[in-house]
């Protein structure tokens, strides 16, 4: 299947739900449905597909705009198409279909998201990262009649426009010193620019991609859309987009930073270090579980970039590894959590007692999502940590390996909190019980992916799947001549 | 791994569980906590008998979580003292594994590279309260519920104890100094305590000091003689915390100085604290006192530390004597007048349960070590024995349970009040301020430029 | 030539990102991101430059065209930043509405 | 406080100089010698690729047409979501616009502003201009319309639905055309290898799909400019909005 439909079907869905709503009013939910569908299937028949190269408009590579399907892009496809799914379900069900803009918006993200997994030209890449970045605003700011939704997608849009910028300067520099935008290309003749302009280039897009997926001195924004966020769209945020901007930076650090010595994986380690700290030391003083769901999200992505920073296989594939575990349990913890919530009418921790008796499985779901992120054995949470583990002792950063040891205490610390309110005695019972069906389906689904990727390292095709990744990517020269063949 | 070690550390996880989940059964807020004890037994098993240090780690941090639910029931914060020392614990172990792990192979239980070394002793000191990583001990100890207690300092402790075992295969000087800390902070607070349960508590750090005293001697004689103290204590200490949780449950304090002449409303408790204390007193004869006499042998070679630990043994002599004497036997200032709660059959059963297998315990070790070496020492040590009797009776002044002393407890909440200012100050740096943010962005955006400078 | 057509650009971008910095005023700070764009896009542009050429539009009178890759960027680059802006601007409306005020300084609801 | 306000600024100065100063050490001042790589292609392939005379067109619609997909889509996602923002609000007449010779002169001038968007639009691929362009300029129109007629004219005539509908037939029509490069060219927004005919280099049908590309970008930029701006009056004329919060 050609890689461009992945792109194309969320699109087409973005397009034509307004023609639905002019014309066809009742359809509505029953096309957005449809195209979720459509563009999952699409999505996944392409990571299916395997190892692949497309040129739009049929050029050489060099002069149009590549698609490039290989192993890490493939494992970022599945886990989008399962975020986005996951959401889009759970959204379908608490906001109905009334508000057809925000699906629009969904799909738009959607392809976006696609587009920069599967874009191998690098303006290409910040053009998909702006419709994501617009649609990711204006997600968190929905619904518009609440302040704090306005303000984190202000606060949001700023900092994002701040990280697009940097980005462009980045592609800026690079073009101005090659002339060429193709990745494969550009990884050749990048490392025989002057080093000045090296280093801006490459300070430039790790500093916007900081940015863009929360990494510490760009993570002002998260906590405060994470929680500002309706339910569904903390879920997508925390699950996926976070993960994109990071599928980005794995790529690049590997294709084109990797020549620029070590120092750029040393900058991964060290800010993926802080991150990992601010973070849980953050989340540690919350009182909002949404918050500390959303501080946890910024040390788990402080997590991912130690293990791309590690600079070898074996942090490739942990990397890839815990970006799943994160985005099967924190989408879990955010719709678990988003249903608890509502039952109290508050985020509040201390007004959560006693909800173990509410709702039995919800609650169960949720300690099995959070010893799966703070990393309690035989979970997966602790199997891709180890693996990070052990990809940090290779290449001796002590420090990374204690701090991802040391939160790992933290959070176990943290996560106990809501545990033991939930057990605990009820203060009063919560006025209404509002069945969610399809909440609760995904939130055991998630629960069983959580399962199954905890056995990942004992399943042999899921096991060399993810080495492959690894491997793969590690390799850039493979990739070069994959696409300039 | 089956060895002694391990087969006997697997038949006294079930000695020790057994009892304890009797204990508990009624007391039991929900089925669930009736569960715990055997998940604990579950894990302890996998921890004892792991091939490497990686499945050793997970499930001693799975058993520290069973318990930690089981102190939570009763008291929330020690709770939580009690989790974040034992997965501080646990993450040193975790960490000191992955870079043992570096070749690939995961690391088998047993001698580290020499470089890692301090970090196993670090990971596991924290679990066998080792002097300074400790503070979670006592306090843990005396709040949590008696059936834990007796799980805590009978057997979780021992688990870190175990570790180091396997870890010290030569003499270690560093550790043996530790230990001999240990044993005599042990012996010195624990007489001093009104606690009940605390006063027990510090009695178990000073019987863990002489355990890895004999352990950092790194011979098979020394570990031999570790194992059987381990035995003879964790017998001992389960069935006097099962005697003091009773204590509580039947006059509702833990506190010495108001406990009542239990022996009168309860001579069969009074019985069964007696068998017990008296072993762990190190008796001759008794397993305690076998035990004692190992540990002594194994360390002929270092006089100072014999003697050290001669004198902790009397100290803890002088506890015991302390709590039976203001637990059992004197009149008190007991204010209440109602009569004391009966106690459960179960709770019965199970301290019988325990007094039979120190009993059994006892001649077992009778007769594997022979005549001779049981009466080897048996003048010196009733001496001590008596001769710590007769200073507690002598020196009333220093023991009345009216008074408190300064405690590693006191320590926590201003090293918590330390911690938290820094922590409140980063979240002062979250001040919802756009350009403060912003300029911090850029600032960092200039670190990032200078590391990769050319 | 050149270096004063890059020096201007990226001064234009200082006093963007000055602008962002120093000023409490929402829309200065919206101004000052667009400035900062353009100070982005005249670097961008500055880069097709080729001495003595002519536009790129078949057939090229009077000799070699310039870049026109850059332009192309550069017309994306306006569309994307226009957007950006459009976008912005709403929301500060609606800040506005909810806030009453348009100080960057006060609008600091989400902390901690 | 101005000591404070000061040492702001003196920060906010240094913090802008030394990320200038490092942009500025970072620039390669000569430019590439001669034209290369991709540009060169453009330059020298575009009369025979493509049979537009406007590079730059011919690169923004057909060599990287997609990147020109996902500009577009910036500005749809922009306006679907200023929409969403400012939703579900009825607005009201708020003016009656100017003076009825602004009026009358105004009715004049519009059918030739729309001729001058228009003729931007299809010839972008002759001469400088394009969708963008010519539907920016087209978006005027409601603007105009809205200042002179007063705000409630437009929605009065031209209901948001038609704007809606016209905005995304753009969208769907640029993805159609796509498609069917796909289909028959075998890649995705392929153009002349996929059948769409070349013509004569600077006639009014040539660039195969370059002209209708355009067209498409102009609908889609047109309308939603035009719903943007209403979107954003619809807000500044509601008085229902409640009162700031406490925070």
């Amino acid at each position: 299947m050609n890689p461009v439909l992945a792109i194309v079907a969320p699109f087409l869905a973005a397009f034509t739900i307004p023609l639905f709503f002019v014309f066809r009013k009742k359809w509505v939910g029953t096309a957005v449905i449809l195209f979720g569908v459509l563009s999952a299937l699409t999505a996944l028949f392409v990571a299916a597909g395997g190892e692949a190269v497309t040129v739009m408009g049929g050029w050489q590579p060099e002069v149009g705009i590549a698609l490039v399907v290989d192993s890490l892009t493939t494992a970022f496809l599945i886990l989008a198409s399962l975020g986005f799914s996951a959401s889009l379900s759970a959204a379908a069900e608490t906001f109905g279909y009334g508000p057809w803009r925000f699906y629009v918006l969904f799909f738009l993200s959607w392809a976006a998201t696609n587009g920069i997994i599967l874009t191998g030209d690098l303006f290409n890449l910040f053009v998909f990262f702006e419709i994501f970045s617009v649609a990711a605003y204006l997600v968190v700011a929905y619904p518009p009649r609440s302040w704090q939704a306005i303000e984190a997608g202000f606060k949001y849009l700023i900092f994002g426009t701040v990280g697009a910028l940097f980005l462009l300067i980045g592609i800026a520099y690079a073009f101005m010193a090659t002339g060429q935008l193709n990745m494969a290309i550009l990884a050749r003749v990048l490392p025989r620019a002057p080093e000045a302009t090296l280093s801006v280039v490459i300070g430039c897009l790790v500093v916007g991609l900081f940015i863009k997926s929360g990494t510490v001195p760009g993570h002002f924004w998260l906590p405060d859309a994470h929680s500002s966020a309706q339910t569904p769209v903390s879920a997508l945020l925390s699950g996926v987009f976070v993960k994109v901007s990071l599928y980005a930076l794995i790529r690049l650090a590997f294709l084109l930073f990797g020549s620029a010595d070590d120092r750029v994986f040393f900058v991964l380690l060290l800010f993926g270090t802080v991150t990992l700290c601010l973070g849980h030391l953050m989340a540690f003083q919350q009182e909002d579980i949404k918050r500390l769901l959303a501080y946890s999200t910024v040390a788990q992505v402080g997590t991912i970039v130690i293990a791309i920073g590690c600079a070898s296989s074996g942090g490739v594939t942990a990397a890839v590894y815990h970006a799943f575990n994160h985005m099967a349990a924190k989408m879990g913890l955010f719709l678990v959590s988003g249903v608890l919530a509502e039952d109290r009418a508050s985020r509040d921790i201390a007004q959560m007692g006693g909800l173990f008796r509410h709702r039995p499985l919800f609650v169960l779901a949720f300690c099995l999502f959070a010893a799966s992120i703070a990393g309690i054995p035989p979970l997966n949470g602790f199997m891709s940590k180890w693996f990070l583990l052990v990809a940090a002792a290779e290449r001796g950063a002590l420090i990374p390996a204690a701090a991802v040891v040391a939160g790992t205490v933290l959070s176990a610390a943290y996560y106990l909190r809501p545990i033991t309110a939930f057990f605990g005695p009820a203060e009063t019972e919560p006025p209404h019980h509002r069945p969610h069906p399809v909440t609760g389906a995904i939130v055991a689904l998630l629960a069983l992916l959580c399962l199954v990727l905890a056995l990942a390292p004992y399943i042999g095709p899921l096991k060399e799947g993810l080495l492959a990744v690894g491997r793969d990517t590690v390799n850039g020269a493979r990739y070069i001549e994959r696409v300039l063949r | 791994m089956t060895d002694p070690i391990s087969t006997t550390l697997t038949a006294l996880a079930a000695v020790m569980t057994v009892p304890a989940a009797l204990y508990g059964w009624n007391a039991a807020r929900s089925r669930l906590y009736r569960l715990l004890p055997w998940l604990f037994l579950l894990f302890a098993w996998q921890a004892i008998t792991a091939p490497n240090w990686l499945v050793f780690v997970v499930f001693l941090e799975l058993s520290s979580l069973t318990l930690f639910f089981f102190v939570l029931s009763k008291d929330r914060e020690t709770a939580f003292l009690y989790l974040y020392s034992q997965l501080a614990g646990g993450a040193c172990l975790l960490l000191g594994t992955a870079l043992a792990a570096r070749g690939g192979a995961l690391p088998a239980v047993g001698a580290v590279p020499p470089g890692l070394f301090p970090l196993f002793v670090i990971g596991l000191g924290f679990k066998a309260a080792l002097p300074g990583l400790h503070f979670w001990l006592p306090p843990t100890h005396s709040k949590a519920p008696a059936e834990a207690s007796a799980l805590l300092s009978g057997y979780a402790v021992k688990m870190g104890v175990f570790g180091l075992m396997r870890l010290v295969e030569a003499p270690s000087p560093a550790l043996m100094a530790a230990g001999v800390v240990m044993a005599a902070l042990g012996a010195l607070q624990a007489p001093l305590q009104r606690d009940a349960k605390r006063l027990l508590a510090y009695s178990t750090l000073s019987q863990l000091g002489f355990i890895v005293a004999s352990v950092a001697t790194g011979t098979e004689e020394g570990r031999k003689a570790a194992l059987l103290l381990i035995v003879a204590h964790a017998l001992a200490k389960g069935l006097l915390f099962l005697t003091a949780g009773s204590l509580e449950e039947a006059y509702d304090t833990r506190d010495l100085g108001r406990l009542g002449p239990a022996a009168r409303d309860y001579p069969l408790l009074f019985g069964l604290f007696l068998v017990a204390s008296l072993s762990l007193a190190g008796l001759p004869f008794t397993v305690g006192g076998l035990a004692k006499g190992a540990v002594k042998a194994a360390l002929a070679d270092h006089a100072l530390t014999q003697a050290v630990l001669s004198a902790a043994g009397m100290g803890t002599t002088m506890a015991l004597a302390k709590m039976a004497s203001f637990g059992f036997l004197s009149s008190g200032q007991r204010k209440g007048t109602g009569r004391p709660r009966p106690l459960p059959p179960l709770a019965w059963l199970s301290m019988a349960l325990f007094a039979a297998a120190l009993v059994m315990a006892s001649f077992a070790a009778l007769k594997t070590a022979g005549a001779e070496v049981a009466t080897k020492n048996v003048l010196v040590d009733s001496l001590l024995l008596i001769g710590a009797v007769i200073l507690f009776v002598r020196l009333p002044r220093i023991f009345r349970p009216d008074r408190t002393t300064p405690d590693v407890a006191d320590l926590l909440a201003p090293a918590g009040r330390m911690l938290t200012i820094p922590l409140s100050r980063l979240r002062r740096l979250h001040s919802g301020h756009l350009t403060f943010y912003l300029a911090l962005f850029f600032g960092a955006t200039l670190v990032v430029l200078y590391l990769l400078r050319p | 030539m050149l270096p004063i057509s890059y020096g201007t650009a990226i001064v234009v971008f200082c006093i963007g990102l000055y602008t962002i910095l120093s000023k409490r005023n929402l829309f200065k700070t919206v101004i000052g991101l667009s400035l900062m764009e353009g100070g982005v896009l005249m670097l961008i542009t500055s880069s097709g430059y080729v001495p003595g050429g002519v536009p790129a539009l078949l057939p090229f009178a009077g000799g070699e065209p310039v870049n026109p890759l850059p332009h192309s960027f550069t017309l994306t680059a306006i569309v994307i930043g226009a957007a950006d802006v459009a976008l912005a601007l709403a929301f500060i409306i609606k800040i506005h509405r909810r806030y009453g005020t348009v100080d960057i300084d006060k609008i600091r609801g989400l902390r901690g | 406080m101005r000591v404070h306000r000061n040492l702001q600024r003196l920060g906010a100065l240094g913090l802008s100089l030394a990320l200038g100063w490092w942009l500025w050490q970072g620039v390669t001042i000569s430019p590439f010698q001669g034209i290369t790589g991709p540009a060169a292609r453009y330059i020298h392939g575009t009369a025979r690729d493509t049979g537009a005379a406007n590079v730059v067109a011919a690169i923004l619609f057909d060599y990287r047409g997609f990147d020109t997909l996902g500009e577009a889509s910036v500005i749809y996602t922009t306006v679907c979501g200023v929409a969403l923002l400012f939703a579900k609000r009825r607005y009201r007449r708020s003016s009656h616009g100017l003076s009825f010779i602004v009026k009358r002169g105004m009715a004049l001038l519009v059918p030739f502003i729309l001729l001058y968007a228009s003729s931007i639009i299809v010839m972008g691929h002759l001469s400088p201009g394009g969708g963008f362009q010519g539907g920016a300029v087209m978006a005027t129109v409601t603007v105009l319309f809205c200042v002179i007629y007063g705000s409630s004219f437009e929605a009065a005539r031209v209901s948001p639905k038609v704007k809606e509908t016209i905005e995304s037939s753009g969208a769907l029509l640029f993805t159609a055309i796509g498609l069917i490069g796909l289909v028959t060219g075998g890649a995705f927004l392929t153009n002349s290898a996929a059948g769409f005919p070349r013509g004569m280099m600077g006639h009014l049908v040539s660039g195969g799909t370059i002209p209708l590309l355009n067209i498409a970008v102009g609908m889609k930029v047109g309308a939603g400019l035009s719903t943007l701006f209403y979107s954003m009056v619809k807000i500044l004329e509601d008085p229902t909005e409640s009162s700031p919060p406490e925070v």
